[in-house]
């Protein structure tokens, strides 16, 4: 059985390489393929032509892969009758066309394979459960990639994927706080301000700061971060805010807690507001400018990435500490947990990723402004927290999407006057949308107290552990 | 000094009146947070929808039957979101009763949205209370001056309610402890459901006075005015009535103040900064009893 | 009893799933194809009111030209909505539904910043939008594709300070507007850059959102001694404002920009004496031909539909974004017939040479996609009889 | 003669007029099982409170190994109030949070069970070892401390064979039966490495059959990990059978003191317990 195993990852892995290099050569040379679908040249009497083609050529350069596709198709379209388009032509095109997507099975077989060789080598328990989560997540990201190829970057699916993980994040970051530490705060749009003003503030290139802080002359700040760096420093900033909060108001009891953490997010939503900081937070007006990113792959990796880190610390031995907490203060303390100290760290480590959440929304957004981050989008992501399960970072995840789905999206028509035939739908108008919307969360509410998940984990050994757990009845 | 007066008697005015509206708000969120240790986030948006309900009847009926009937539409929906939304949560985690009050908000703001259409509408002109009048060199409206005397009246009323009658013990024994009481025979859905009753009314008394004071309905017109009472209700220590007025007027006044002082674009920081303040120094509120855990 | 728990949850899904039926649309086939144009509006949020009149203006324009032929026969247009809340977080989403409702041109939104929130969204999808009556700056500057019917902040913050020079004389201005909002502060702005430049003095507040209690402003501009309060705030705080105003007695004249263009205005100044002056885009005064044909003919559509109605506030007062939104569709319909092509990348490329002479005047735009505005109507409310009543035709004073 | 493990100097204890623990003196010698017996409301728990830093004393000293940790004077409105005796005996004002006691080496169970309800039997003794991590919270959650969780882990599954619920491993900690949980919560104090262990009515609530087991259990504890016991009980069968002394207290006065027979015996105990017979 070993001797298959082995032979099945080599050669799995010898596919992938064939499938990347070829999709990879296949989506390089673009000029080349036009030039070749043109062999008489026809494109150079033809002025509307050439001006088509530069346009497939000028959106591949700057490698917009979704305007270069719209190009290209509207480029065959018109003038498709001119051009060769039979045999080995039409493969080369379905070939550029899929090249990503052929690209990313490379790297899922590439992934399958390492994985076999590396139960094969070890054998041992963990690292076949190990190897097994690491395929699926390869193929979870894969299957964004190719979701995202299909349906195109900017379509409404990809869109609500791409705020559905960013509101992941800042659910799971809430529930640490509120569903695994029992500490009730609602000051989660006040960090994701910080997080996300912090980010624009220090990514908007130098040439175009006079222009967005207009009426502060360019503002102070005269730099501009890398990304990555500036996410990071983006969670610090709030981290920092969150401990100087903290000190005070984490000796309060749940509610009064609320109350307060409430509180300092308007503080905060008036200090960036005011004029008198305008240099540096641009006052009442919209930053924009500052690097975003366009695939989904960024946020769905930055989130996933800061996930897993919330699950390894929600496992480790501080995640038990925070559960104590939860539990039983009283008892957590007489078996010697500090809880300032850490009711603090969960606060702090809370704010951050709230931080690092508001930075990436910024990005989704492309434009930040104070007046957005208003106590109802923390009720919002708490409504995600609860709806999803308290105490189940599968359910935060979960419930986010479906959240974001269904407010942004499926509802939408509910705005719309729709006419079937000659009957008008009688109650469909603007902002009945929102009245079916809150209609719904109420019924979820009533009927699944639990939240979806429960505070279950939806994990591989939940299937296998469903028969058991039938037996000791369902909600214990 | 004579001038000193003339320019800030409006502003502490104007502090006293918006400190009797945020009062009559307070002690709805106080005596539900009592008894159900709930924030009813909904209790905004009553106030905001009790606004609406006097707008819509005043255009086809009287002000002497528009009146009592807005009051009484508005303990029936208070009513009815305790029996709709928090009723069948009574034993449920909570947090999920916390967003169940969210939703109720939501409904009641979007509900608003669809039916008015969002456009302010103009709050009628009730005969006496809105007549303007000037004391000493400050034109107000009558409002101003009804407000903080009704309030402490109204107030006064519901104390003796609490502490002399039947209905009222069994909601001080409620909010001491919740299974005893009900284990005492004490029918926990009535006390729950009175009080709901009597923190609408009040919520509706305040509602009238506050809107014509200042005119303007909009969907999302009760809404902040809600927050800065819970806050009051909260800075006053949350289950004390007498807390939650205090606290109101202490707010009202000192966020006048504030505009006063010109530092306006911070008055709402202000206030809740103030009461960041004041928790530290006393974590459960001014009045609020301190809650240990039993061991 | 279980049953009871079971039924409950059954219950309870089924009322879910009618609640999320999906209406299929069957339109009519009299046309050669259609072609769908996007309302990008608030319906909800703090500017709902102002997003659903402007709205209006565009469902009634649809009403009146329905369809448009083109060289390969007729096609019938439709509206694709999107509410954007009035807020930057929801603008993306909002955006985002009508790019990929495919349609070929986007309208709006009332508030500039949902607008510049949406710039970047529409600009990589290739798609024209057409302002109405965002006045930011920043919604045309650095945004190739986003053009502009209505005026700038610049200049309309201008004509208020030239008005109030020239109309009250006044030396001294109180300005209040909302912090975080980028429509108030930044006319503010402008307002205060002219007001000094003519020697006049100027100081002002923010007030925080959600604020109803103006007294403490009111009675701050009384006390400074100032000649005109620049107000130039969303139409709920518009008539807090006004009422208050009125019931401590304050009679200075209040100036405000085109959000305060609205029923709700005139209204709130009824049977006071209170002196409001607006400056807007339109003027139901007007009586130039264009003008006369467009208010009697939505007056009889509005009360013609009751639901309508109840968006324009329940009256059929004409706010001064209806005609706009009814002049940019009519400027939409003019690229589509140039670019002879529903297709986003055509009406792009004729979209700058575009020139149609609407209700609001004729529209021509400058090389930043904006419409070259040169004066802007003024109008009073007469409080006797709760309306609006012209003023004059205010430019600047060089 | 080396210090007591436990001393505790005119301890007092009052809430508003209440003197629950009134000038309380005693002391516990290495090795030794002490009990503190008295009936219902006498200030037992209250004293135990006291030791473990869940509320600060209103008056008097706790030495833990001849070392001053918990010391308090009547102050502020307190001062005033003070019904106690020795009100300025001490100035020194110690008050550590109960984390920091069972950091020093006293861990203590409950009267009423304090389990960590939504947890499994086994993460309730785990999460009592997190006191001792040597790791930070880098370390931990970057998994560098493997080999510091698996003695963690160990330690946990040792404890759990001790008490005899290594088969119950995975249970959720509220579905075991009462016994059962007394057991898992000594075993979660074990977790914290005491020198010594308070415990509080560790035989509340079991049958005969129980408390006997019980009694050789906190004997073969005490011996296995060198423990001092401090021990609350109503069980006479069992405090007369374990404890090497007894301390008696009525309405927070100590009212007896020494080995078992002798404060059987004692009239003053019996009248506590039993009242005066009406003659």
């Amino acid at each position: 059985m070993k001797a298959l195993k082995w032979t099945g990852g080599i050669l799995l892995i010898i596919i992938a390489v064939a499938l990347l290099v070829s999709s990879i050569s296949a989506q390089s040379d673009l000029e080349g393929l036009l030039k070749r679908l043109d062999a008489q040249n026809v494109v150079d009497l033809n002025p509307k032509m050439l001006a088509d083609r530069d346009r497939v050529l000028e959106s591949h350069l700057d490698n917009d892969r979704d305007r270069t596709l719209r190009n290209l198709d509207r480029y065959l379209e018109r003038h498709g009758d001119l051009l060769l388009l039979e045999g080995t032509h039409a493969l080369e095109l379905t070939a550029f066309r899929s090249g990503p997507i052929v690209s990313s099975v490379g790297v899922l077989l590439m992934a399958i394979g390492a994985a076999l060789l590396a139960t094969v080598i070890s054998g041992k328990a963990a690292v076949r459960k190990a190897a097994l989560y690491a395929v699926g997540i390869v193929l979870l990201y894969v299957c964004v990639y190719v979701v995202e190829q299909i349906a195109g970057t900017s379509s409404m699916l990809v869109t609500v994927l791409k705020k559905g993980a960013i509101y992941a994040l800042l659910a799971v970051s809430m529930n640490l706080l509120n569903g695994f530490t029992g500490l009730f705060s609602l000051g989660q749009a006040g960090f994701m301000l910080i997080g996300a003003y912090t980010y624009a503030m220090f990514t908007i290139p130098v040439e175009s700061r006079g222009q967005v802080y207009q009426y502060y002359a360019g503002g102070l700040i005269q730099f501009q971060m890398p990304v990555i760096l500036a996410i990071i420093l983006a969670g610090l900033v709030a981290a920092f805010f969150a401990y100087l909060i903290g000190l005070p108001v984490l000796r309060l009891k749940s509610d009064y807690l609320a109350i307060a953490t409430l509180g300092f997010a308007e503080i905060i939503r008036a200090v960036f507001q005011y004029d008198g900081l305008g240099p540096i937070t641009n006052g009442s007006n919209l930053l924009r400018r500052f690097t975003t990113f366009n695939s989904a792959l960024f946020p769905f990796i930055a989130v996933g990435i800061c996930i897993l880190l919330i699950i390894l610390l929600i496992n480790s031995t501080y995640g038990r500490a925070f559960k104590a907490i939860r539990d039983d203060e009283v008892a957590a303390e007489a078996m010697g947990i500090n809880l300032p100290q850490h009711k603090s760290m969960a606060f702090v480590i809370s704010c951050f990723f709230a931080g690092v959440g508001g930075a990436l929304l910024a990005m989704y957004q492309t434009t930040v402004q104070a007046s957005a981050f208003k106590a109802s989008m923390t009720y919002e992501i708490l409504l995600i927290v609860v709806l999803g399960g308290m105490g189940s970072v599968s359910g935060s995840v979960i419930a986010s999407f479906l959240f974001i789905a269904a407010s942004e999206w499926w509802l939408r028509f509910l705005d719309a006057e729709t006419v079937i035939g000659t009957f008008e739908v009688p109650l469909l108008r603007s902002g009945f949308r929102m009245v079916v919307f809150s209609v719904i969360v109420m019924l979820v509410v009533l009927f699944y107290q639990k939240g979806i998940m429960g505070d279950r984990e939806l994990s591989l050994d939940m299937f296998k552990r469903n028969g058991k757990e039938k037996r000791g009845g369902r909600n214990a | 000094m004579q001038e000193f007066i003339t320019a800030n008697l409006p502003y502490l005015l104007g502090g006293i009146s918006v400190g009797g509206q945020y009062a009559l708000i307070a002690v709805g969120y106080t005596m539900v947070y009592g008894i159900l240790r709930l924030i009813n986030f909904a209790h905004g948006d009553i106030f905001t929808v009790a606004g609406f309900f006097m707008v819509y009847l005043n255009a086809t009926m009287p002000v002497a039957v528009s009146l009592p009937l807005t009051i009484l539409l508005i303990i029936a929906l208070g009513f009815s979101v305790e029996r709709v939304a928090y009723k069948p949560l009574r034993n449920a985690p909570r947090m999920s009763v916390m967003i169940s009050a969210i939703g109720v908000s939501y409904l009641l703001q979007n509900l608003m949205w669809y039916v008015t259409g969002g456009l302010a509408k103009q709050y009628p002109t009730i005969p006496w209370i809105s007549s303007s009048i000037t004391i000493y060199t400050a034109t107000t409206k009558m409002v101003t001056l009804v407000t903080p005397i009704l309030t402490i009246v109204l107030v006064a009323l519901l104390v003796q309610l609490i502490n002399h009658t039947k209905i009222g013990m069994a909601m001080r024994a409620v909010s001491k402890d919740f299974e005893t009481a009900r284990l005492m025979g004490i029918k926990i859905d009535r006390v729950i459901s009175a009080t709901f009753i009597i923190g609408s009314a009040l919520a509706g008394i305040g509602s009238i006075l506050y809107f014509s004071n200042y005119t303007a309905v909009t969907p999302t017109a009760g809404a902040m005015p809600g927050l800065k009472a819970f806050v009051a209700a909260v800075f006053g220590g949350i289950g004390s009535i007498p807390g939650a007025v205090i606290g109101a007027f202490i707010i009202g006044i000192s966020e006048n103040i504030i505009k006063a002082v010109g530092l306006t674009t911070f008055s709402d920081a202000f206030t809740f900064a103030l009461l960041i303040v004041v928790l530290i120094f006393k974590p459960t509120g001014l009045f609020g009893e301190a809650v240990n855990e039993k061991v | 009893m279980i049953g009871a728990a079971k039924f409950k949850k059954l219950f309870a899904l089924l009322m879910v799933l009618t609640l999320m039926l999906p209406a299929f649309a069957l339109g009519e086939t009299a046309y050669a194809g259609t072609i769908k144009i996007g309302v990008y509006e608030p319906a909800s949020g703090d500017n709902g009111a102002g997003g659903k009149q402007e709205t209006l203006g565009v469902e009634y324009a649809n009403f009146v030209a329905p369809s448009v032929t083109l060289s390969d026969g007729e096609y019938k247009v439709e509206l694709v909505h999107a509410d954007n809340q009035s807020s930057t977080d929801k603008a993306p989403s909002a955006a985002q539904t009508l790019v990929s409702a495919d349609v070929s041109v986007v309208l709006g939104s009332y508030g500039s910043s949902v607008s510049i929130a949406a710039a970047d969204i529409f600009d990589q999808a290739g798609l024209v939008a057409v302002g109405l009556s965002c006045t930011n700056p920043q919604v045309t500057l650095g945004n190739p594709l986003y053009y502009r019917v209505c005026y700038l902040d610049p200049f309309q913050g201008t004509v208020l300070a030239s008005f109030a020079l020239e109309e009250y004389g006044a030396k001294k201005a109180y300005t209040l507007a909302m912090l975080g909002e980028d429509y108030g502060v930044g006319l503010v702005n402008y307002f205060t850059e002219a007001f000094k430049a003519a020697g006049g003095e100027v100081d002002g507040e923010t007030f925080p959102e959600g604020t109803s209690d103006f007294t403490a402003y009111l009675t701050t501009a009384f006390n400074n001694g100032a000649e005109v309060i620049f107000a130039p705030t969303s139409t709920p705080y518009a008539a807090q404002i006004i009422t208050q105003a009125a019931s401590n007695g304050i009679t200075i004249p209040i100036l405000a920009g085109d959000t305060w263009d609205n029923s709700v205005i005139v209204e709130a100044a009824k049977t006071t004496d209170v002196k409001v002056s607006v400056s807007t885009f339109f003027d139901e005064g007007d009586t130039s031909p264009k003008a006369v044909e467009f208010v009697t003919g939505f007056k009889a559509w509005l009360n013609a539909n009751p639901d309508k109605l109840v968006n324009n506030g329940g009256n059929d007062g004409i706010a001064g974004v209806t005609p706009l939104g009814y002049d940019g569709y009519m400027v939409a319909l003019e690229a589509i017939k140039a670019a002879d092509s529903a297709d986003r990348d055509d009406i792009a490329d004729v979209m700058a040479g575009i020139t149609y002479d609407g209700v609001t005047g004729a529209i021509v735009f400058d090389e930043n996609g904006d419409a070259i505005r040169d004066q802007a109507f003024i109008k009073a409310t007469e409080n006797v009889a709760g309306t609006w009543t012209f003023v004059k035709v205010q430019g600047i004073i060089k | 003669m080396p210090d007591h493990v436990l001393e505790l100097k005119n301890l007092t204890m009052q809430f508003g007029g209440v003197v629950a623990v009134n000038d309380l003196s005693m002391n516990i010698d290495k090795g030794e099982i002490v009990a503190l017996i008295g009936p219902n409301g006498a200030g037992k728990t209250t004293a135990f409170n006291c030791v473990t830093g869940v509320y600060a004393p209103t008056n008097g000293q706790v030495l833990f190994g001849g070392k001053v940790i918990v010391s308090n004077h009547p102050s502020g409105k307190m001062a005033k109030m003070y019904l106690g005796a020795d009100k300025d005996k001490f100035h020194q004002v110690a008050a550590p949070s109960p984390d920091k006691i069972t950091r020093m080496g006293i861990a203590r169970t409950f009267q009423n069970i304090r389990l960590f309800k939504t947890q499994t039997v086994f993460d309730n003794v785990l999460i009592a070892t997190h006191l001792h991590r040597t790791s930070n919270l880098f370390t931990a959650v970057l998994r560098l401390n493997s080999s510091e969780e698996k003695s963690m882990r160990e330690k946990a599954m040792h404890l759990l064979d001790i008490v005899g619920l290594a088969d119950a491993k995975d249970e959720k900690a509220t579905s075991l039966p009462y016994g059962k949980q007394r057991r898992l919560e000594i075993a979660r104090a074990l977790a914290t490495d005491p020198t010594l262990l308070l415990l509080d009515e560790p035989a509340a609530g079991m049958n005969p059959q129980e408390t006997d087991d019980l009694s050789e259990f906190i004997v073969e504890l005490r011996n296995r990990f060198d423990l001092t016991i401090f021990l609350i009980e109503h069980h006479m069968a069992l405090v007369m059978d374990i404890s090497d002394r007894i301390y008696v207290i009525d309405f927070g006065k100590l009212i007896a003191s020494g080995l078992p027979q002798e404060v059987r015996d004692d009239p003053e105990v019996i009248t506590a317990y039993l009242g005066v017979d009406e003659d």
